[in-house]
């Protein structure tokens, strides 16, 4: 008996004993941010990761037998916690990684997954990118176990730009982020997409700030005014978003918030009444005309009281599950293959994988806030109305990235 | 009176506090190898005295002279190492350290050890002799191992001469040794203070007037900052000066 | 220039705040020679205990009740807890502290969660006070600032006119004395402790709300404290004064400096070479450097001038 | 020869234990402790040793393992810097920045020096942050440990390859560690922590004992620190930041300061609370927290220090006289601690359903954290447990005195 593997058997026990024991269980790991500024982010996904799985495991959609069941870690945004949890979740026999908070974590993870299914190829794992956006995770950086099914920030870019140089009232715009590769990232793409587009329209600051350290973003809003800027721009999210709308709010700032993350609602409610016409960049929204999701954000909100915001874990999970069940097996490399490439239709159309860089294309909607919508936040009256819906193809970009099948 | 440049001579010292003046110009000559008392009522300045000829505290003025070597303002460690070492009043050891070791730490500097991580400590044969030769010396070889927090207080004492003398130091400060002792554990510990400094210059403070005249080969008398006698014991306790100054104090405690 | 003047109102409040936590950490060191590494701890305390209460019995008597029960849980510390460390001496009493520190970190999340709290401004101050260049002024930046002043002219009044605040200033000029003062002194250490502890849980009950109330908070400003009640001159309550409106003051208006190194450089004449390996350090903006300042401080200070800005006495 | 067996045994047990416990958990969890322990020695160097309490500890270990990381990411461009010897590479950087830090922090003791460290914890995050091409920001920097030149067919990808590394380099550091104790500097950085103004007057400048100690320390944590970039392949500011240096005081302290091997323990323990435990619940932060804070005020010498108080009554051979006494400890013990981890445990799970966690699970049990028996059960649990302890404790110290005598 090693002393080694009945602890690990403890340990797997302790972990999985979810509410049902089937044939086969598929564990994911989602290393998120579960304490710390960005707990309510990294919890808000936890719960749609839940509900997603739920109605997988009802359906069967991941192939007879098949469940889900969902290990949460929490790593607190911190690259270097981040590997240890997944050192931890590999040792106990994880093979799907999920995470979405953060670039500067999603880096680490792609990395050191990469690095582990080379040595290890036994216990190789996947990773399921639900949020991190960081354009070179699919490009400089690109590693074949690594799937994103969000836009990333420079397909959001391209769509948003193009929509605020629709916006003839706007004439001076300030690029505020937070300081690491993402918030550099929707920097650079403001820069390069915004700058001598248009002779009325120029970028009047740009700024960064520590990731979840500020607690007062007043000075930073007084900074904007005295810029003259009518138009924010910015990929802050969780309360880095929250906590700058709310300061915006309290020094009566009346430009135009364009976001990324804009629809969670810890937000909305910090945003108030302020937020009408600010707007954001998604992959959905409530009032993106589509009944089966409506039915399940109602589904949602029942279940946790709280509003459905990631449309792409229920999305992400639903193609990994029929990955799974095309390729009759939950061996992540043979997932892989049938993910790579794969097409889908959802409710809200046809979706796709690239094979060349594993990013996914899906419709985008950039949407703004507004009251006399049909599904409107309680907390402010108002909800998001689509004003442009961009197709999958034209989200597409070309990209650095050259992957090769797994050995 | 002596041979100049031999010995410990300080001259027109001086030590203000704020505006406070503690040690208004003394004037304190001690020959190599003699044995030398420092007296005085309390409050006379007699450990700050030692804190400035030590290194403790800086000087505001004067000079203080080691073997014709100018030693004013020298850090303490810089002192020792002119060989010039010293006991505390109020008793200053290593509590967590072993008898044997704090004698070792006392002996360290003087027998070949610097601050050297690539030697061993046992490597050193002179330094653990020096230190058990001490040790015997003041009586605490069956002690050896005891933690000096954990001994008796008249071995703290006895181990606090026994750390100022043990680095072979050629001139030797000791502030009240027998303070707080009892009769008999003051006669041991005057007859281990002979034994211990034979052959070097001993300065020592003492209330215990027996104690002086038993040891001392001359006194001075330390009075309101300043010396007000020096010489030979017979000759102190003539002195008018002297009795003025301890009666007056007297005076003033009663009334 | 009415920007400027917003900015230095900002630096203010945040100075004042900063006030409050290091008076009442000053009047321990002073008094008692503990560095609370905990005290931020309380702060947090003062900021969810206000949640709480003003949840059922609003926020002003919140305003009063939550430093009250943050001064008590001090006091309580000081006697069951520190009192029996401080024979070990000071270093017990700092991983004391310290521990101390770590726990309250884990136990608030276990009591309110993870999330910060929806500790909100009362409604009647949540509104614009008046307008600067185009920027609207909350009303509740002024009352934090009112609440501070008060909350300072009442310690110098408590201090110059009681009798326990007589005891106080006595040992804070004359640390010795302390021991001389008789049979209440470890009572008078208790209460001490615990006003400290009120007066940080008060600066948590007027920031909670202005800011996030959330498990980091005391994270966030502990370090900072120390800096300040270090600069000042431990035991120095008009050190700390100053030592606070001048960090608050760095701090916020370093904000408004985005200016990189080396066009500071070039407009002192001297160019440098951008593209060089010293890059990093060159396009470096001055307000990406000022959170550095009060550390920096701390550390000269401590290592060259210890006895900090106007305090008598050495760390 | 008496004095080398424990290392023999050590060594023995290092090669031994990767075969009982050769799962992947198994060795990232001896990993960690490798890394632990090194870390908590020359910690422990500093705090147990020399009177200094660091609370910037971390800076040593982050600069060597920055140093490391970007020595393996030279090994990646084609240096020859084989894996196995970045450790060197780790003390070169923690030699570095404790020179750097030392310079200014050793020349005071005690509470100031402890606050120097503490703005210097600080300061170095922040500066660390500033310059993102030496630091890699927010993400850090990080590197493959297999890039460097392979030695005997090994490239010391695999976990077990990197525990050897990692056993040696443990094995090494801490046998150097131990003979600095017995040198001079290690002597006089005893009396330096007893009483630094005596040692000025014994010859030696204590600001420049306290110097060369910390330096000294610094190498050490700097060979931590390369183990750790070879361990987890990746360094950030987080690993550099007052947080870790917490989390070493807590593991130290918790193990003993007063002997040389009681922070291996400590870190032992630790790294299992945290591992082990930290799957198993959430709270073994708060856990370790308060075994930290009882140790300050009951057992300020830490487990080592409990086990040495009974090196006397072994001696005397009466270690039976106490063993029915603590017997008895047992059951109010068990009690509480049942009690207190209970109550917590609920309080997380409670938190944790609050945030939208659907399990309700406890330790594996299906408790109802939302219902208030749990709760009731666990603080009668506690109170009874404390109740048992307030009686049978006094008795047991008391055995334990007249046992020692």
């Amino acid at each position: 008996m090693r002393l080694g593997h009945a602890a690990a058997a403890v340990m797997a026990v302790c972990l999985s004993a979810g509410p049902v024991w089937a044939d086969e269980v598929v564990k994911f790991a989602l290393i998120d941010p579960m304490s710390g500024s960005f707990a309510a982010t990294g919890r808000l996904g936890e719960q749609h990761f839940r509900f997603a799985m739920d109605r997988i495991n009802e359906s069967g959609a991941a192939g007879p037998g098949r469940k889900f069941d969902l290990v949460v870690l929490d790593n607190e945004v911190s690259p270097e916690k981040s590997l240890v949890l997944l050192r931890k979740a590999i040792d106990d026999g994880v093979h799907y990684i999920t995470q979405g908070n953060g670039s500067s974590v999603a880096f680490a993870l792609t990395d050191a997954i990469a690095k582990n299914n080379k040595r290890d190829p036994a216990r190789s794992a996947m990773f399921l990118n639900y949020a991190a956006v960081d354009p070179a995770l699919t490009n400089a950086k690109c590693n074949w176990w690594h799937f994103r099914f969000d836009a990333d920030s420079d397909m959001k870019m391209r769509a948003m730009s193009s929509y605020i140089l629709t916006r003839k009232d706007l004439h001076k715009v300030y690029v505020f982020n937070q300081d690491y590769s993402f918030g550099q990232s929707v920097e650079r793409g403001a820069k390069e997409m915004l700058t001598g587009k248009r002779d009325d329209l120029q970028i009047v600051g740009a700024e960064r700030v520590p990731l979840g350290k500020v607690k007062d973003f007043t000075p930073y809003i007084q900074k904007m005014q005295a810029a003259g800027a009518d138009a924010v721009v910015t990929g802050n999210w969780g309360a880095d978003l929250a906590l700058l709308v709310k300061a915006a709010n309290d020094s009566g700032f009346k430009g135009t918030f364009f976001t990324y993350y804009l629809g969670s609602t810890e937000v909305i409610t910090e945003v108030g009444q302020a937020g009408r016409g600010d707007a954001q960049i998604s992959e959905w929204h409530a009032n993106v005309d589509s009944a089966p999701i409506e039915e399940m954000a109602a589904a949602f909100e029942a279940k946790y009281h709280q509003a459905f915001y990631y449309w792409r874990v229920v999305n992400m999970l639903d193609m990994t599950a029929a990955a799974m069940k095309q390729a009759n097996s939950s061996d992540p490399e043979k997932v892989g293959k049938v993910l790579a490439g794969m097409n889908f239709h959802n409710p809200l159309g046809d979706v796709s994988m690239r094979a060349d860089n594993h990013q996914l294309l899906q419709p985008m909607f950039i949407s703004v806030l507004e009251p006399g919508v049909k599904h409107v936040f309680p907390e402010v009256n108002m909800g998001f109305r689509t004003i442009g819906r961009i197709e999958p193809d034209q989200t597409r970009m070309a990209t650095t990235c050259s992957l090769a099948n797994p050995s | 009176m002596n041979d100049p440049g031999s010995g410990l001579i300080v001259t027109g010292l001086r030590k203000s506090f704020g505006a406070l003046e503690i040690i208004k110009g003394v004037e304190l000559s001690v020959a190599k190898g003699e044995r030398h008392a420092v007296i005085g009522p309390n409050g006379a300045g007699k450990s700050t005295l030692f804190h400035l000829i030590t290194g403790r505290f800086p000087a505001s003025d004067g000079r203080i002279e080691l073997d014709g070597t100018d030693i004013t303002g020298w850090s303490a460690h810089q002192i020792f190492r002119a060989g010039l070492a010293r006991s505390f009043q109020v008793t200053s050891l290593f509590p967590k350290l072993s008898v044997f070791e704090n004698l070792r730490c006392g002996a360290m500097r003087n027998f070949g050890a610097g601050v050297s991580v690539f030697r061993l400590l046992d490597g050193f044969r002179p330094l653990a002799e020096q230190a058990e030769r001490t040790m015997e010396a003041l009586g605490l070889t069956h002690r050896r191992h005891v933690a000096a927090g954990s001994l008796a207080y008249a071995e703290q004492r006895a181990l606090e001469i026994g750390v100022a003398i043990a680095g072979g130091a050629h001139t030797i400060l000791l502030d009240e040794p027998t303070a707080g002792m009892s009769r008999t554990e003051t006669e041991r510990a005057v007859a281990l203070i002979r034994k211990v400094t034979e052959g070097r210059t001993l300065v020592m403070i003492e209330h215990d007037l027996g104690v002086v005249f038993d040891l001392a080969d001359r006194i001075s008398v330390l009075a309101d900052g300043k010396v007000i006698a020096s010489g030979p014991p017979d000759q102190v306790r003539g002195d008018a000066a002297v009795r003025t100054a301890y009666l007056g104090a007297a005076a003033e405690v009663l009334t | 220039m009415e920007q400027g003047l917003l900015v230095v109102l900002n630096g203010l409040v945040y100075g004042l705040l900063l006030f409050m936590l290091s008076s009442g950490l000053t009047l321990i060191v002073g008094m008692m020679g503990v560095l609370n590494l905990a005290h931020a701890s309380f702060y947090m305390l003062g900021a969810y205990l206000a949640y709480s209460i003003s949840t059922v019995v609003g926020f002003w008597p919140a305003l009063v009740l939550a430093p009250l029960a943050v001064g008590v849980i001090g006091a309580l510390v000081e006697r069951y807890g520190l009192r029996p460390v401080h024979r070990h001496g000071h270093v017990a009493e700092l991983l004391f502290t310290f521990g101390l520190a770590f726990v309250i970190g884990e136990i608030v999340p276990l009591i309110w969660g993870r999330l910060p709290v929806p500790y909100r401004v009362p409604a009647v101050l949540d509104v614009p006070l008046f307008a600067l260049a185009g920027t609207a002024y909350p009303a509740y930046r002024l009352f934090m600032m009112l609440i501070s002043l008060a909350m300072f002219c009442a310690l110098f009044a408590a201090l110059a006119k009681t009798r326990l605040g007589l005891v106080v200033r006595a040992a804070l000029t004359h640390p010795d004395m302390v021991a001389m003062l008789g049979h209440d002194v470890p009572r008078v250490f208790t209460l001490v402790f615990g006003a400290g502890c009120a007066l940080a849980g008060l600066a948590g009950v007027i920031a909670g709300n202005a800011f996030t109330t959330e498990p980091g908070m005391a994270r966030s400003l502990g370090a900072i404290v120390f800096a300040v009640v270090v600069m000042g001159g431990l035991g120095s309550l008009s050190g700390a004064l100053v030592a606070s409106l001048l960090i608050g003051l760095v701090q916020t208006v370093s904000i408004g400096l985005d200016l990189p190194f080396y066009k500071a450089l070039s407009a002192l004449g001297i160019t440098v070479d951008v593209g060089g390996r010293l890059h990093d350090l060159w396009l470096l903006s001055v307000n990406r450097a000022a959170p550095v300042v009060p550390y920096l401080l701390l550390v000269l200070v401590l290592a060259t001038r210890p006895r900090g800005l106007l305090g008598s006495r050495s760390a | 020869m008496k004095r080398w067996a424990p290392w023999i045994a050590a060594a023995f047990a290092a090669l031994l234990l990767p075969h009982l416990f050769a799962s992947g958990f198994g060795l990232s969890l001896l990993n960690r402790m490798g890394i632990a322990i090194v870390f908590a020695l020359s910690f422990n160097m500093l705090l147990g040793q020399g009177g200094m309490l660091d609370f910037g500890h971390a800076i040593m270990l982050g600069f060597g393992g920055f140093l490391a990381m970007h020595a393996m990411r030279l090994a990646g461009l084609g240096w020859f810097i084989p894996t196995p010897l970045l450790p060197l590479v780790g003390a070169a950087g923690g030699l570095a920045s404790a020179l750097l830090t030392g310079w200014i922090a050793t020349r005071r003791d005690r509470t100031a020096f402890a606050m120097i460290t503490l703005g210097l914890a600080e300061l170095v995050v922040a500066v660390v942050l500033m310059f993102p091409s030496v630091f890699g920001g927010e993400e850090g920097i990080n590197g493959d440990r297999s890039d460097g030149p392979a030695i005997l067919g090994f490239d010391f990808g695999s976990q077990m390859q990197v525990y050897h590394v990692v056993a040696v380099w443990t094995w090494i550091s801490a046998l150097l560690m131990w003979r600095t104790t017995l040198t001079p500097l290690g002597r006089l950085a005893n009396a330096v922590r007893d009483n630094p103004e005596r040692v000025g007057f014994l010859g030696y400048d204590p600001a420049r004992v306290r110097f060369r100690v910390y330096v000294l320390s610094g190498l050490f944590a700097g060979i931590a620190g390369g183990l750790q970039a070879i361990n987890d392949e990746i360094m950030t500011s987080g690993n550099i930041g007052s947080e870790a240096s917490g989390a070493v005081l807590l593991m130290t302290f918790i193990g003993g300061i007063g002997t040389f091997w009681g922070p291996i323990l400590g870190a032992v323990l630790i790294v299992l609370l945290q591992v082990a435990l930290g799957t198993l619940t959430d709270a073994w932060q708060l856990y370790s927290g308060l075994l930290f804070v009882a140790m300050v005020v009951w057992a300020p010498g830490g487990l080592a220090g409990i086990l040495l108080a009974h090196a006397p009554v072994m001696r005397a051979g009466r270690l039976g006289q106490l063993v029915g006494h603590y017997l008895r400890l047992i059951p109010g013990f068990a009690l509480a601690l049942a009690g207190v981890a209970g109550l917590s445990e609920l309080a997380f799970r409670l938190e944790a359903i609050r945030g939208g966690a659907s399990t309700g699970r406890i330790m594996g049990l299906a408790i109802d954290a939302t219902a208030a028996w749990p709760w009731l059960v666990a603080a009668v649990l506690f109170l009874a447990g404390a109740a048992l302890l307030n009686r049978t404790f006094p008795q047991a110290r008391a055995a334990w005195q007249a046992a020692a005598q």
